[in-house]
């Protein structure tokens, strides 16, 4: 059930990136659209009843039904991926802003 | 013949260098280069068969390369000695003269090739090198045009040698073509793309818009060599798709008409329409150079037309025509280019009379304009005879009635330089020229004896084409001591030329015997009752065919043609530029979308 | 000891001391790029395990013949583009050390969720780079492409995962062949899709149009003969190694290929800008690498990205030098400029004729080795294609040829009068090692059966992967 | 060739000459009597030339001489290769296109000699000259072709012995008659009679190639016009006529397809230039086209 | 219009994924377990390198990976190479908005004085808070990431409090530096030690104590300490205005 989660956000995301013409609202919506997919990649790993892949104490590993730990360790680097390009992508709004005194893309049209 | 490439290469670097310090001396150097070249390439005249192999290129002699390279060569080489007169009007002079032996280099290499690769190469070699001094003429447009036609014929030459050497497993000219004869369907297509080239280069109908303009805007010491020598470079592809090439095979079970099958026939019309449409374009013009570049897109009909009839007379004609035109036609560009060097002009209506002060040019002008109009007793003539003959003797009566037109009509075009150039008032501004320079002089001559000879003894290349023709398993042309005998006539030049120089003594004689005549000026001439004292204003070098032009100015030109479709190519890549390259990102996702959904609904099915 | 992994490590290492020591960045950056050819040179091929756990279950390296190949190719365009960009690179030094990472890195990576990783940090590197261009804009558009194109791919690396259980690089189309064409079929899409930004495939790549075309003498380069020819690798190692493809996604891809080759060279055509005439000419090149690597002919392939990463780098350092100094990157401003910068000309000359693929330059070898391996497939109709295509390319590579060498109007013999009043381009060390770059070119193009065979090795270790469009495709 | 060849030779020369211009003297009466005028005598073509030679006369530079000798010369060179009645000065050297292209040299030479006058008028007489010869010569050119094709022979005295010895029957005009008549259009052509006189155009406007010459230059180019006019009409006598058994009846061919030229064209308006060429273009060129689409695709005519 | 059709668009395009993928994922019926085939196993029972015991928590020693948490197992010791590359994103993104922004000069932020007690307060713990994180990051969830980003967060809250950035930059910038050139150097010391890049080369101990599982714990706060130093700066440098318009 949970990816449908993700595959809304992602589809949610792509609907953003598709219609708004604001740089900070793009990016936003890059946000989600990442959002979504960890939250698929998450979903990957889901086991019916299934616990945090950490172990505890006195219980020997093979007693526990732990969901894949992969996909989890996929998504820790996915994020600050995402949190690098966010922050990157942020900068270069303000650049565009400092230039154009606006965000949006549609006002400043093609710049060559 | 490895020497021979070592060579010139050399020599290219060196002309490099001398022309580097003084432009003048690498120019002659291309004079001395360029007749060494001559020389040793008329040496290997009896080393027929012979293969050699550098790096990777592999050449082989055969006659009819050898029969084309000694065209090419006795071109560039008369050319050359224009070389050192026109250093100062070109910024790369350096570039120039070695880019001029590279050229050389090339053509000499395709007509040695004996592989398919070497071929190409030494065919790109060839086009690229002359582009480049093309470029270094009056218009970029034109050596652009050049470019891209030649690229058109040069990407068409690559698929068809990459599709043979392919199928057939060998790249080896005569192997690897005649592997052919057992794969038509395939060997349609290879044909096709090859005589492609061909055709580009020839300049025939469709693909001569490069022609007029490049010839036109080269560096006048250049025209010749392109008009004279790179052209046939594309006869010499079509010979190879049609005379190496099993054409006649591989179109066995096509239709045929008089025993053309209807592809080659199909050729023959192109040729034929370019005959009549560079005559008809000839006449109209009013720049000399372009006149005589149009009038080698009608020769060049010729020659396509003769080689296609892979028979006794006609093949013999076209590959006579080759050399004829190329010295017919290198005489009249080089005679133009003197004229423009003393005036500074090659557009008609600016010149006039300068037979007064330039007889020696105006005389090679007129054998050459002779030689190309096809007239006894100069070398045109035979082989245009020869062209007829086949082609009444087949009963091609479409392709000899377009024969019989650019025959006559090249009357009208090359004698409308002729007295517009030469003939005529003198403008006073011209009082003052010289004849031109000694060095140029002997190279025109050169071109003239060439001419005068080809069309007295003919049989000297006969000879040689007829051992073409033995080697190619066809009914050879018979040479019989001055004599040419076909199968319905026969011509024997000498007397010919004999009986015309009767004639002309007869009634010098008579001239002589009559009271001399006084001379007088050209102003002293009646007119309609009126007596010249303008004679500008009378120069009747403009529009010189009017009525006749007249009947179609309005005809479609090709070049419109051309420009619409790279318009429209421009035009799909705005589109696509706009379409898909947009600078907006939504759009670029909403791209990414929609290739999604594409592709998971055509994956799903 | 001299494990591949320095490749990566090492500008990494220096990347990290490079911030704290900013005057040294370009000195650094520069020995990293020796020091890896060094290690190139003396690491022995074959599998490294990071980690100490084999694969699948660790991340490891693959150094191979094509590898090798692809590196030593960046590598070594990267020494001379950092060298060539001089103050531009002393600015981006350590984006560039993490850059030279994290292609390394891509390379050599043998893992499909440590591509996704070494991607992004190109990707966001390269970002860094763009913005030197000073059109932020563009960045922008380009930084939101290639974040959907890397969330696309990691979606498919993690679908990849979830359908085979493993994320290693090498064979894993034997696992995922054996999948229902329905099940991989998403995977490999998005995966595609994700590459295809980076690839500037058409419909998708149209953030290359603004970053190639106002790149300046760091950008260009970096963008066109580096990072193109470094995507095109790893597109090529996937295509080899992990993408499965049906008819449906093999043609579209293969569409898609020509169609970026046939529009992307129109729309260069058209163009009356050098720097976009190049752009677009990127573009459509890297078209015409992916149609050689969809059909599964890396050999050929391998062959275009070296003529193409070497001429097209010697194209932009002259484009950019010639366009910074003039000011003007039109054709009308720029003509006649190769008068004053002959060098300059003769090695863009040299450049664009192997581009275009004339005979004795190595480009006409890349060409006709691609076209004869096409026909190995029975796919006659794409050499046809090719082959049009190139007279269209030559048509404008020549124009801007003949432009730029002659200063003249239209009609008239060209004279020394029209001839731009001389700036300096690039200085004597620049133009000695463009010119180096132009003799690496030149001297390919006279041996290149030697070089067909150092890179034929090369693609023999690629290629594990036999299946192609064309077989699997259907007729 | 011995110089026995060159003597008869000369001789053609002379007789052509004599044989034409007393016919054109005679036709010169004729054309008179259409127009109800007594006319010269027959000999006044005679008298016109020779006074022309006498004359004192001026020249405008050498190629001005040059080209009238050449012209002359040329024509002379072509009247020695017509056979007549059988006869040649040099056997073998009959060959169609030889003759029709020595004959350009005759123009050729005409053309430029009168161009280097420097008269501006003389260059409108060339234009339209060389115009008119294009038009008629390509419906000419066709018909030989045919001729050529269907006999498989070039040689003019070849392709006239032919035709003898059958009657009238066996004349290429009987045989070929689109043909033929497309070939007595052209000698209209050929000869400069109306409707095809524009470019000479006597009489009207003064121009025309021959408007600058004087004395013996106009001599010579009188007689460049008799023995043009007796290559042109030979060669259509040769080719569809049957040519001659005897001289005599060579000779008497030859008066009646000349006079009738002539009397034909003594009733005929004149064609501007473009006309003449949209003229033959059209319905000459036609019938010439199915004359040797008959004869080649359908085998008619043998 | 343009918002119709993309709508349009995503709703075909949900509705194949959805289709598509539902067929191969099975999105109602999640496994009950985890495949015994899968690799993800090996990294739950630290098997990787041979061996079949269960892993005991508090008990079982000498692991080849000795981290409670698997999934910082996974991602600092399985799959440690990721992580690299990884900080180096988050570094060369800092770097980037470095460039981009960092020519500014510092703006001052007004700040009420509830912020400003709050802020004094709460950010130390805040930071102890981080540090706790990353150096348990290998038994209780969480690890260098969030760990550093606490720390961060803590300087962001700081910086509200008092309005202007009081660290030193230097120092947040040697830090970050010396964090990334630690974790390579351990990296390459398990190159030359134990023959293969940031294997780890110190004993494992026993899962679930503190000072265990080798290497992980020092990478981890080397991660934690470059993450906290670098998301500092990048918020340093968004705090400063533009020197331009």
């Amino acid at each position: 059930m949970i990816q449908f989660a993700g595959i809304a956000l992602i589809l949610i995301g792509i609907y953003g990136l598709m219609t708004t013409k604001h740089m900070i609202k793009l990016i936003i919506a890059l946000n989600v659209l990442e959002l979504g997919a960890n939250i698929f990649i998450i979903s990957v790993g889901f086991v019916k009843n299934g616990l945090a892949p950490i172990l505890t104490a006195d219980v020997p590993s093979d007693l526990l039904n732990f969901v894949d730990p992969l996909p989890q360790a996929m998504v820790l680097t996915a994020i600050v991926i995402g949190f690098g390009a966010t922050a990157l992508g942020l900068a270069v709004a303000r650049k565009v802003y400092g230039k154009y005194q606006t965000y949006d893309l549609s006002v400043i049209g093609g710049e060559e | 013949m490895t020497m021979i490439f070592i060579f010139l290469g050399l020599s290219l670097l060196l002309s490099y260098v001398l022309s580097r310090k003084q432009p003048t001396l690498g120019a002659y150097f291309t004079i001395i280069a360029s007749l060494a070249g001559l020389i040793s390439v008329y040496l290997l005249r009896n080393s027929v068969g012979v293969t050699e192999s550098f790096y990777y290129l592999n050449f082989q002699i055969t006659t009819i390369g050898w029969y084309f390279a000694m065209i090419l060569l006795t071109v560039y080489f008369t050319s050359a000695f224009f070389n050192p007169f026109w250093m100062d009007e070109l910024i790369y002079p350096a570039a120039y003269n070695s880019l001029y032996l590279l050229s050389l280099v090339g053509t000499i290499g395709l007509f040695f090739a004996q592989d398919l690769m070497t071929l190409f190469i030494c065919w790109e070699t060839a086009v690229w090198s002359s582009m480049l001094i093309v470029q270094q003429g009056k218009s970029r447009q034109a050596a652009w045009v050049y470019f891209v036609i030649s690229a058109i014929g040069s990407m068409s030459t690559l698929f068809a040698v990459l599709l043979t050497m392919y199928l057939s497993g060998t790249s080896e000219i005569t192997g690897a073509l005649t592997y052919f004869t057992t794969a038509p369907v395939a060997g349609a297509l290879v044909f096709g793309a090859f005589i492609l080239a061909g055709l580009t280069k020839i300049g025939i109908f469709p693909f001569h818009v490069w022609l007029p303009l490049a010839h036109g805007s080269a560096p006048h010491t250049f025209s010749p060599v392109l008009s004279g020598g790179l052209v046939k470079m594309g006869a010499y592809i079509a010979y190879l798709s049609v005379a190496v090439f099993p054409a006649y095979q591989v179109f066995g079970d096509s239709l045929k008409i008089q025993g053309v099958p209807l592809p080659i026939y199909g050729l023959m019309i192109l040729g034929a329409a370019s005959i009549v449409y560079g005559t008809l374009r000839a006449i109209q013009q009013e720049d000399a150079k372009r006149l005589l570049a149009y009038s080698s897109v009608a020769n060049g009909g010729y020659i396509l037309i003769g080689i296609l009839m892979m028979d006794q007379m006609a093949f013999a004609g076209g590959l006579m025509h080759l050399l004829n035109h190329a010295v017919a036609s290198a005489a009249a560009f080089l005679a133009i280019a003197a004229v423009a060097k003393r005036t500074g002009t090659t557009k008609m209506s600016e010149l006039g009379g300068i037979i007064h002060r330039m007889p020696i040019t105006y005389t090679v002008y007129l054998i050459a304009i002779i030689s190309m109009a096809g007239i006894p007793p100069m070398g045109g003539f035979v082989s245009k005879w020869l062209i007829f003959q086949g082609l009444s003797e087949k009963g091609l009566i479409l392709l000899a009635t377009a024969a019989a037109f650019g025959s006559i009509g090249s009357y009208m075009y090359v004698f409308r330089p002729l007295s517009a150039v030469f003939l005529g008032q003198l403008a006073p501004k011209y009082e003052h020229i010289k004849e031109a320079n000694p060095v140029m002089v002997t190279a025109m001559l050169i071109l003239t004896a060439m001419s005068l000879l080809l069309g007295v003894l003919p049989n000297l290349v006969l000879k040689t084409i007829a051992k073409i023709q033995i080697e190619l398993g066809i009914n050879p042309i018979i040479v019989n001591g001055t004599a040419t005998l076909t199968e319905n006539g026969s011509v024997d030049m000498l007397q010919v030329f004999t009986v015309f120089g009767f004639g002309f003594l007869l009634i010098l004689i008579l001239f002589m015997v009559l009271p001399k005549s006084r001379r007088v000026g050209l102003m002293d001439t009646y007119t309609s009752a009126e007596f010249i004292h303008t004679p500008e204003l009378l120069h009747y070098g403009h529009s010189f065919y009017a009525p006749f032009e007249r009947l179609y100015e309005k005809w479609p030109s090709v070049l419109p043609l051309y420009k619409r479709m790279s318009m429209k190519l421009s035009e799909l890549g705005e589109w696509a530029e706009s379409f898909f390259f947009h600078p907006d990102p939504n759009r670029a996702v909403l791209w990414i979308v929609v290739v999604a959904i594409v592709v998971i609904i055509g994956g799903a099915q | 000891m001299w494990s591949p992994v320095w490749l990566i490590v090492l500008p990494l290492l220096m990347a990290f001391i490079s911030v704290v020591i900013k005057k040294q960045q370009y000195l650094l950056l520069n020995l990293s790029i020796l020091l890896n050819l060094a290690v190139l040179y003396l690491a022995p091929q074959g599998m490294v395990i990071i980690g100490g756990f084999r694969p699948p279950f660790g991340i490891s390296l693959n150094f191979d013949r094509y590898a090798f190949i692809s590196l030593l190719l960046i590598q070594v365009l990267m020494l001379f583009a950092t060298f060539i960009a001089g103050p531009l690179a002393k600015k981006y030094g350590t984006v560039l050390l993490v850059l030279l990472a994290g292609i390394n890195g891509m390379l050599l990576t043998n893992d499909l969720f440590n591509l996704f990783v070494m991607i992004e940090v190109v990707s966001i590197a390269s970002f860094i780079i763009s913005t030197s261009n000073g059109k932020f804009t563009h960045t922008f558009h380009y930084l939101i492409l290639a974040s959907v194109g890397g969330v696309f791919f990691l979606l498919g690396a993690v679908m990849v995962y979830a359908y085979t259980g493993t994320l290693v690089v090498q064979g894993l189309f034997a696992t995922l062949g054996q999948l229902p064409n329905a099940i991989s079929l998403i995977p490999m899409m998005l995966i595609i899709l994700g590459l295809a930004v980076e690839l500037k495939l058409m419909p998708v790549g149209s953030w290359a149009k603004n970053i190639y075309g106002n790149s300046n003498v760091l950008t260009g380069p970096i963008f066109a003969a580096v990072l193109a020819p470094a995507f095109g690798f790893v597109f090529g190692r996937m295509m080899g190694e992990v993408v499965v493809l049906n008819p449906i996604t093999g043609y579209t891809l293969l569409f898609m290929a020509i169609a970026t080759f046939v529009l992307g060279e129109l729309a260069a055509y058209r163009q009356k800008d050098l720097l976009k005439t190049l752009a677009f000419s990127s573009i459509a090149q890297s078209g015409l690498a992916i149609i050689l690597f969809t059909l599964n002919l890396p050999f050929a392939a391998i062959l275009l990205l070296i003529n193409n990463a070497l001429a097209k780098s010697i194209l932009f350092w002259v484009a950019t030098g010639v366009s910074t100094a003039y000011e003007t990157s039109s054709m009308k401003g720029l003509r006649g400029v190769f008068y004053n910068h002959r060098i300059l000309g003769i090695t863009f000359s040299i450049a664009s004729l192997s581009l275009v693929g004339i005979p004795l330059f190595l480009g006409f070898y890349a060409k006709v080795t691609a076209v004869m391996a096409i026909f190995t497939t029975g796919l006659i109709w794409i050499p046809v294609v090719i082959l049009a295509t190139a007279i269209i390319e030559g048509a404008y590579m020549m124009k801007w040829l003949l432009q730029l060498w002659s200063p003249a109007k239209e009609g008239h013999l060209a004279s020394t009068e029209e001839v731009p009043e001389k700036r300096e381009a690039l200085n004597m060390t620049q133009i000695v090692a463009v010119c180096l770059v132009a003799l690496i070119l030149f001297v390919f193009g006279l041996v290149p059966q030697r070089v067909g065979r150092v890179l034929s090795v090369a693609s023999q270790a690629e290629i594990s992967q036999v299946e192609t469009v064309a077989e699997g495709g259907g007729q | 060739m011995t110089l026995m060849n060159f003597i008869y030779g000369f001789l053609a020369v002379l007789g052509a000459f004599v044989f034409q211009t007393s016919l054109t003297g005679i036709n010169r009466k004729v054309t008179a009597r259409l127009q109800k005028r007594r006319g010269p005598k027959w000999y006044q073509q005679f008298i016109d030339i020779f006074k022309a030679f006498s004359k004192s006369s001026i020249t405008h530079g050498w190629v001005y001489d040059f080209g009238a000798i050449m012209a002359l010369g040329g024509i002379a060179a072509t009247v020695i290769f017509i056979p007549v009645a059988g006869m040649q000065a040099f056997p073998g050297l009959d060959n169609i296109f030889v003759i029709s292209y020595v004959l350009a040299v005759g123009m050729l030479g005409m053309a430029m000699s009168a161009a280097g006058s420097g008269n501006p008028w003389a260059s409108i007489g060339v234009s339209r000259a060389l115009t008119n010869m294009l038009a008629y010569d390509i419906p000419f050119m066709v018909v030989v072709f045919t001729l050529i094709y269907q006999h498989n022979t070039g040689s003019v005295s070849e392709l006239a012995s032919i035709q003898q010895g059958v009657g009238i029957l066996g004349w290429n005009f009987f045989k070929l008659p689109l043909g033929g008549i497309v070939s007595v259009i052209a000698l209209f052509g050929m000869l400069g009679k109306k409707p095809f006189d524009s470019f000479i155009a006597p009489a009207e406007i003064a121009s025309g190639p021959m408007v600058e010459y004087g004395g013996k230059q106009l001599g010579m180019m009188f007689t460049l016009h008799e023995l043009m006019t007796f290559i042109e009409v030979s060669l259509i006598l040769n080719l569809f006529f049957g040519g001659g058994e005897t001289l005599l009846i060579y000779m008497v061919k030859y008066a009646i397809l000349y006079t009738f030229t002539n009397i034909v064209s003594g009733v005929m308006p004149r064609f501007k230039i473009d006309q003449a060429v949209t003229f033959f273009y059209k319905v000459p060129l036609g019938l010439a086209f199915i004359q040797g689409l008959l004869v080649i695709y359908l085998g008619w005519g043998y | 219009m343009k918002k119709f059709i993309s709508f349009l668009l995503i709703l075909v395009l949900a509705f194949f994924l959805m289709t598509s993928l539902n067929s191969s994922l099975d999105f109602f019926n999640p496994p009950n377990s985890l495949d015994e085939t899968r690799m993800s196993n090996a990294f739950i029972h630290k098997n990787a390198s041979g061996g079949s015991d269960p892993v005991e928590f508090g008990k079982s020693t000498g692991l080849e990976d000795g981290s409670a948490n698997i999934v910082t197992s996974v991602v600092v010791d399985y799959r440690s190479f990721d992580t690299l590359g990884e900080i180096t994103v988050l570094f060369i993104s800092a770097l980037g908005v470095g460039l981009l922004l960092g020519a500014g000069t510092g703006a001052k932020q007004r700040s009420g004085f509830i912020l400003k007690t709050a802020a004094k307060l709460i950010s130390p713990l805040m930071m102890v808070t981080g540090i706790f994180i990353f150096t348990h990051g290998h038994l209780t969830p969480g690890g260098g990431f969030p760990g550093g980003s606490m720390m961060a967060t803590a300087f962001l809250l700081n910086y509200f409090g008092s309005g202007s950035i009081s660290t030193d930059l230097k120092s947040l910038k040697w830090m970050e530096s010396l964090a990334g050139v630690f974790y390579i150097v351990i990296g390459l010391i398990g190159l030359f030690v134990a023959g293969s890049f940031l294997q780890n080369y110190l004993p494992t101990g026993t899962v679930g104590h503190l000072f265990s599982a080798g290497i992980i714990p020092i990478i981890y706060v080397l991660v934690g300490l470059k993450v906290g130093s670098e998301v500092s700066g990048i918020i340093a440098d968004f705090s400063k205005s533009e020197v331009t318009s």
